[in-house]
């Protein structure tokens, strides 16, 4: 299997992602810079975190029309994988392939730090080696990761079990305290319909080796190697 | 004519001697293109005349391998370059607290990496008048802003810092930043031109009017009452900064990139002429080619401007385009503007003509002066022991949580969760929890880093306040396990011209220098800041160390939190009657009155060898060293850290008899406060005698309070839960 | 021709604007304890040629819809006028 | 009575803005290349009582000065409305 892991002028987790998953998971990974097209031949894409066109304008607006986005915008489309962590999560937003909006923090400041996520679906290709309701500590690091959405569309998300992280206590009740930046139904990670595609605003990169103080992140790429083997099988 | 040229040379801040001597170097009337570069190179944020002839006080090598250049030094462990500078951005915070520090953080940054390191970690200490004061919130709140705001984006993270509140810093706020970056020794680049015919690239973003004269004008005096003619501040743009990172360190791959010097202060007048001095050849530059984001700019105006995001490369004749690519690529200005010469000259050209011709050496070497010191007067009155008549209160209770919400006792988590202190993976020990460590991917050692400096200490004593922060920074990397290594400097004082401020400034150096050599540490870089006065006088002398130390084995590292019940809570080193200086005497008495706590160099240098024997065998669960706040706030500190708060139960007969409350709040040095598993004390007991330290084994942890006792006392018992909110959301709290 | 076109971006109503809020309690500490509600907002002066006024106001409308505002939670307006 | 002040806080000239140079390239990638510059500001609307529209307009001078603009960097323009 291999990842691509896409570079936009401002990103600054890139290399964080990079080292996570070919280092520390042990899979094929390439970085795709944004002005190009070619996908070359990745089989699960990573939009990092960071600050594309420094955020400037709105986070991820610019970054959205990247040539690259065309290409990946076809490949979700055809079932590929992606995964946008915190400005990627921004970037999938703003060009539509997942629905909502993150609006800034309600603390009006910058937040780094680590917090509890409970696992509300298992049976996404990114969260499958976790148990349902598990808590993970992850951390973010945010200026605008206050989910937003109308309220139906919220309503059609949890039905459709498109909620995949919110943000809770270390026993895992998710409470107004443990919500951090004021994101609607304490949303930390979303996929879209189909569950290709997802958002999260933690940062599993951050949180994939002993010596980060956690490694709940390092199952969340394992996850994705998993269900994309098991594909593999399956199709064979 | 000439008497026109030299009222400009006045005007920008040149003395009338230095306006001779610069006719006896180019034997004739300067142009004023070559005026304003003189009163930027000269001026004494760039060429340092009042501290200068100091720094050879200092100490070059020490303990580790060290690089001490003519820009970002270091040291060198491993084949791994780590290369560090602190740099003062006061002025400008004080005017624009958002911009001014966003700034500070975009230049240290670029002045890292000009050395070919990629910055890894910043670091900020602060220092604002009273909390209590509307501006001195606003400041704060603009600062902290300003570089979570350009730190952030560029992908550095704000790993540790400081932040102290003193009305003496009312009028003028202190805004020092640090950077740390790392690279393989041989990759570090020279900060020089060289080799005839080789090309002057800029790269960066464009030229504007803004900043211009900064430094000679805002660095270099002192802020006067409702000053008018404020100078221009600059807009940081961390996005090119963080494309110009990423550019330059690709250039610099590339090979084609034989020198490379950061446009900071002074912009292209230091960054050509530095470089053309330190390759011992000239430069021959074309002002038309220089990308401006305005029209019709002066010779002189480019010269001086202090445009941010921009750097000054010598590149390889044949591989120009090769370079100029790269640049382009992440969407940067990249642009030929001259080129290398072999005779002594910096050439400036403007529409074909030669606008500014000067020696680069003579340019480089501004004049060197020594004024006069006096010991201040004040120093007999505020040092006379009369702490010892006042009366203590008798709730120690009370006292505990009216320090532990104080201002300047308080945990900083405000401050550091506003920054990505994780961005790029290192960050190992987190802020908050004891002395950040940072790691080396693929390495098993690591890095320790910390900022110092008690200015009421320097205040009362700078020659002994300035030695305390260098013991308290190296104290700080030890009970973390990291050995000190090296230090680089922000010496923050009051106009030079004043007798009394330069007698500070003397004092403070040479305590610097001293405990430097005493310890072996290098000084490796540094900054000086003068004139920060206001109407109401001069900041209290604040000498920030920035000190970096490493650690063997990265997996050793620990932090200042309790983490296991019943584990034994022992104190390393003598507890004085000492409250001079203290947080305990100007929160609870609105005393500042010294002297301030004894440091004896040799006891600390036992102490840090002590610590960091322990930690590297691993004996050590937590560890923290005592500062300010004393024992109280150590133990307050271990108990609420962490993940969980966890109680500790202490009986402080063994300490010896005193005051109670220098006891609990004494501030003196050479202490730390370390937990030890049960099966361990023995060994960690003898192991303290043989480096003859004082090992006093106080209590357990465990429970849900915090409970001092003395003789079976109860002095204080409180539920940690409720000293943790304190502590935690004073800061927030009171903003 | 040249123009210069002025749009305002603010948050829909309806969506919480912590930015407003803090604003609006600063004020109240500056003693400004009138104030009732503050919103923000961004501005834009963009200068751009066009050949006539209604083709300005059509380029503008453009800009604002496909970048300078997300409509999942931004409304915008603007106006045009001659440089 | 009820007033709203409607408040545009821009970068003064000669000031670099970053965000406006980097919108500009960003419009110029989608082809809008007619644009030659933008600048970029902050707006506020603030829901105020006063007592006539003259000294509304004094009230919101001066939360222009001490608050929503630096005037180091910064300039502003208002308009006050009655609600
Ligand atoms: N301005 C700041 N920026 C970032 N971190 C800070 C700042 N001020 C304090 N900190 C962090 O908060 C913690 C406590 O600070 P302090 O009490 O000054 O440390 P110390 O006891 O080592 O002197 C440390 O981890 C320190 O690095
Ligand atoms: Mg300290």
């Amino acid at each position: 299997m291999k990842f691509g892991v896409v570079v936009f002028p401002g990103s600054n987790c890139d290399h964080d992602c990079y080292y996570a998953l070919s280092q520390v998971v042990g899979v094929e990974t390439t970085l795709l810079w944004h002005q190009e097209r070619d996908l070359k031949n990745c089989d699960a894409v990573v939009l990092p975190g960071g600050f594309s066109y420094g955020d400037y304008l709105r986070t991820g607006a610019i970054a959205r029309f990247s040539p690259i986005m065309d290409s990946i915008r076809q490949f979700a489309q055809a079932g590929g994988l992606v995964l946008g962590i915190c400005n990627g999560f921004q970037i999938l937003l703003e060009s539509g392939l997942l629905p909502g909006a993150l609006l800034p923090n309600r603390s009006g400041h910058f937040i780094c730090r680590f917090v509890y996520l409970r696992v509300e679906n298992n049976r996404t290709p990114f969260t499958s080696l976790f148990q349902l309701g598990e808590v993970l500590k992850i951390p973010i690091a945010h200026n605008q990761g206050n989910f937003f959405a109308s309220s139906t569309d919220i309503r059609s998300f949890l039905d459709n079990r498109q909620v995949v992280f919110r943000y809770c206590d270390s026993r895992g009740e998710v409470t107004e305290v443990s919500n951090p930046n004021g994101s609607l139904e304490s949303i930390a990670g979303l996929t879209n319909c189909e569950g290709n595609v997802m958002g999260m605003m933690p940062h599993p990169e951050r949180s994939a080796e002993e010596i980060l103080g956690s490694t709940d992140g390092k199952k969340v790429f394992q996850s994705i190697v998993k269900w994309w083997e098991e594909k593999e099988i399956a199709r064979k | 004519m000439p008497e026109n040229n030299r009222k400009i040379a006045l005007e920008l801040g040149l003395q009338e001697e230095e306006y001779q001597k610069i006719l006896t170097i180019l034997g004739r009337t300067p142009t004023p293109t070559e005026i304003a570069m003189f009163s930027v190179e000269w001026s004494e944020h760039c060429g340092y005349p009042h501290s200068r002839k100091w720094f050879e006080l200092f100490p070059r090598e020490g303990n580790f391998a060290a690089l001490v250049g003519e820009d970002a030094g270091g040291i060198v462990y491993q084949g791994t370059a780590i290369v560090f500078k602190m740099e003062s951005h006061n002025h400008p915070s004080q005017v624009e607290p958002r911009q001014g520090a966003a700034t500070g953080i975009g230049g240290i940054i670029r002045d890292i990496l000009g050395s070919g390191a990629r910055p890894i970690a910043c670091l900020d200490s602060l220092h604002f008048g009273s909390l209590d004061d509307r501006r001195s919130r606003y400041l704060l709140k603009g600062v902290v802003d300003g570089i979570a705001f350009y730190g952030n984006c560029v992908g550095v993270p704000t790993v540790a810092g400081e932040l102290c509140f003193h009305p003496s810093f009312q009028g003028n706020c202190l805004v020092n930043v640090m950077c740390l970056g790392v690279a393989p020794r041989e990759a570090l680049a020279p900060a020089r031109a060289q080799g005839e015919g080789n090309l002057i690239l800029y790269v960066g973003n464009k030229t504007g009017r803004d900043g211009i004269g900064g430094c000679s004008v805002l660095a270099s005096q002192e802020f006067g009452e409702g000053e008018e003619k404020r100078p221009s501040v600059q807009i940081g743009d961390p996005f090119t900064e963080k494309c110009l990172i990423e550019a330059t360190l690709e250039a610099l791959e590339s090979g084609y990139v034989l020198g490379i010097k950061d446009m900071g202060a002074a912009g292209l007048t230091c960054s050509s002429s530095e470089m053309a001095a330190s390759g011992e050849c000239g430069v021959e530059i074309d002002l038309n080619r220089v990308p401006v984001r305005e029209e019709n700019m002066e010779a002189w105006e480019i010269m001086m401007s202090e445009s941010q995001e921009r750097m000054l490369l010598c590149v390889d004749k044949e591989h120009e385009q090769q370079v100029i690519d790269i640049f382009h690529k992440w969407g940067l200005e990249a642009a030929t503007i001259g080129r290398v010469i072999t005779q002594d000259k910096v050439v400036i050209k403007q529409r074909g003509e030669v606008v500014a011709q000067i020696p680069a050496q003579a340019l480089t070497q501004p004049p060197v002066y020594d004024p006069p010191q006096i010991k201040p007067a004040y120093l007999d009155e505020v040092n006379d022991a009369r702490w010892r008549k006042i009366f203590p209160p008798s709730d120690w209770g009370e006292v505990l949580t009216k320090m532990v919400s104080s201002p300047n006792l308080s945990s900083r988590r405000w401050v550091y969760e506003q920054y990505d202190h994780m961005v790029q993976t290192n960050t190992v020990v987190l802020p908050g929890s004891g002395t950040v460590i940072l790691r080396i991917k693929d390495e098993k050692w690591g890095i320790g880093v910390t900022s110092d400096c008690n200015p009421v200490y320097c205040y009362l004593d700078p020659y002994r306040g300035t030695q305390i922060a260098v013991a308290e920074a190296a104290r700080n990397l030890a009970s973390v396990g990291a050995r000190p290594a090296g230090i680089t400097d922000c010496l923050n004082f009051g106009n030079p011209q004043k007798p009394d401020r330069y007698w500070q400034f003397v004092q403070a150096i040479k305590g610097l220098a001293e405990a430097a050599r005493f310890f072996g540490l290098p000084v490796v870089s540094g900054n000086v800041s003068f004139y920060n006065e206001s109407p109401q006088g001069a900041v209290h002398p604040t000498p920030t160390i920035g000190m970096v130390g490493i650690i063997e084995d990265v997996n050793r590292a620990i932090s200042s939190s309790f983490t296991q019940e019943g584990s034994w809570v022992i104190l390393l080193g003598d507890t004085k009657e000492e409250l001079g200086g203290s947080e305990y005497l100007q929160l609870m008495f609105g005393l500042e009155v010294g002297p301030p706590p004894e440091v004896n160099l040799e006891t600390e240098r036992k102490l840090q060898n002590l610590l960091l024997d322990l930690v590297s065998r691993g004996l050590l669960l937590s560890s923290l060293d005592l500062s300010e706040g004393g024992l109280a706030l150590a133990l307050v500190e271990g108990c609420v850290t962490g993940e969980q708060a966890m109680g500790v139960k202490v009986e402080l007969e063994s300490l010896g008899s005193m005051r109670e409350d220098a006891l609990l709040f004494g501030e003196s040095c050479g202490r730390a406060l370390v937990s030890v598993s049960p099966a361990c004390l023995a060994q960690v007991q003898s192991i303290c005698e043989k480096y003859e330290i004082p090992a006093r084994v106080l209590g357990k942890t465990g429970g849900d309070k915090l409970v001092v006792e003395k003789s079976s006392r109860v002095l204080i018992s409180t539920k940690v839960d409720k000293i943790a909110r304190l502590w935690t959301d004073a800061l927030s709290s009171l903003l | 021709m040249n123009f210069i076109g002025k749009v305002v971006v603010l948050l829909k109503e309806g969506v919480f604007d912590p930015q407003g809020v803090t604003i609006k309690n600063a004020l109240h500490n500056l003693s400004f304890s009138q104030v009732s509600r503050v919103r923000t907002g961004k501005y834009f002066e963009v200068e751009f040629e066009a050949d006539s006024e209604s083709e300005a106001e059509n380029q503008l409308k453009s800009m604002c819809q496909e970048l300078l505002s997300n409509p999942v939670i931004e409304e915008y307006s603007f106006q045009v006028e001659t440089e």
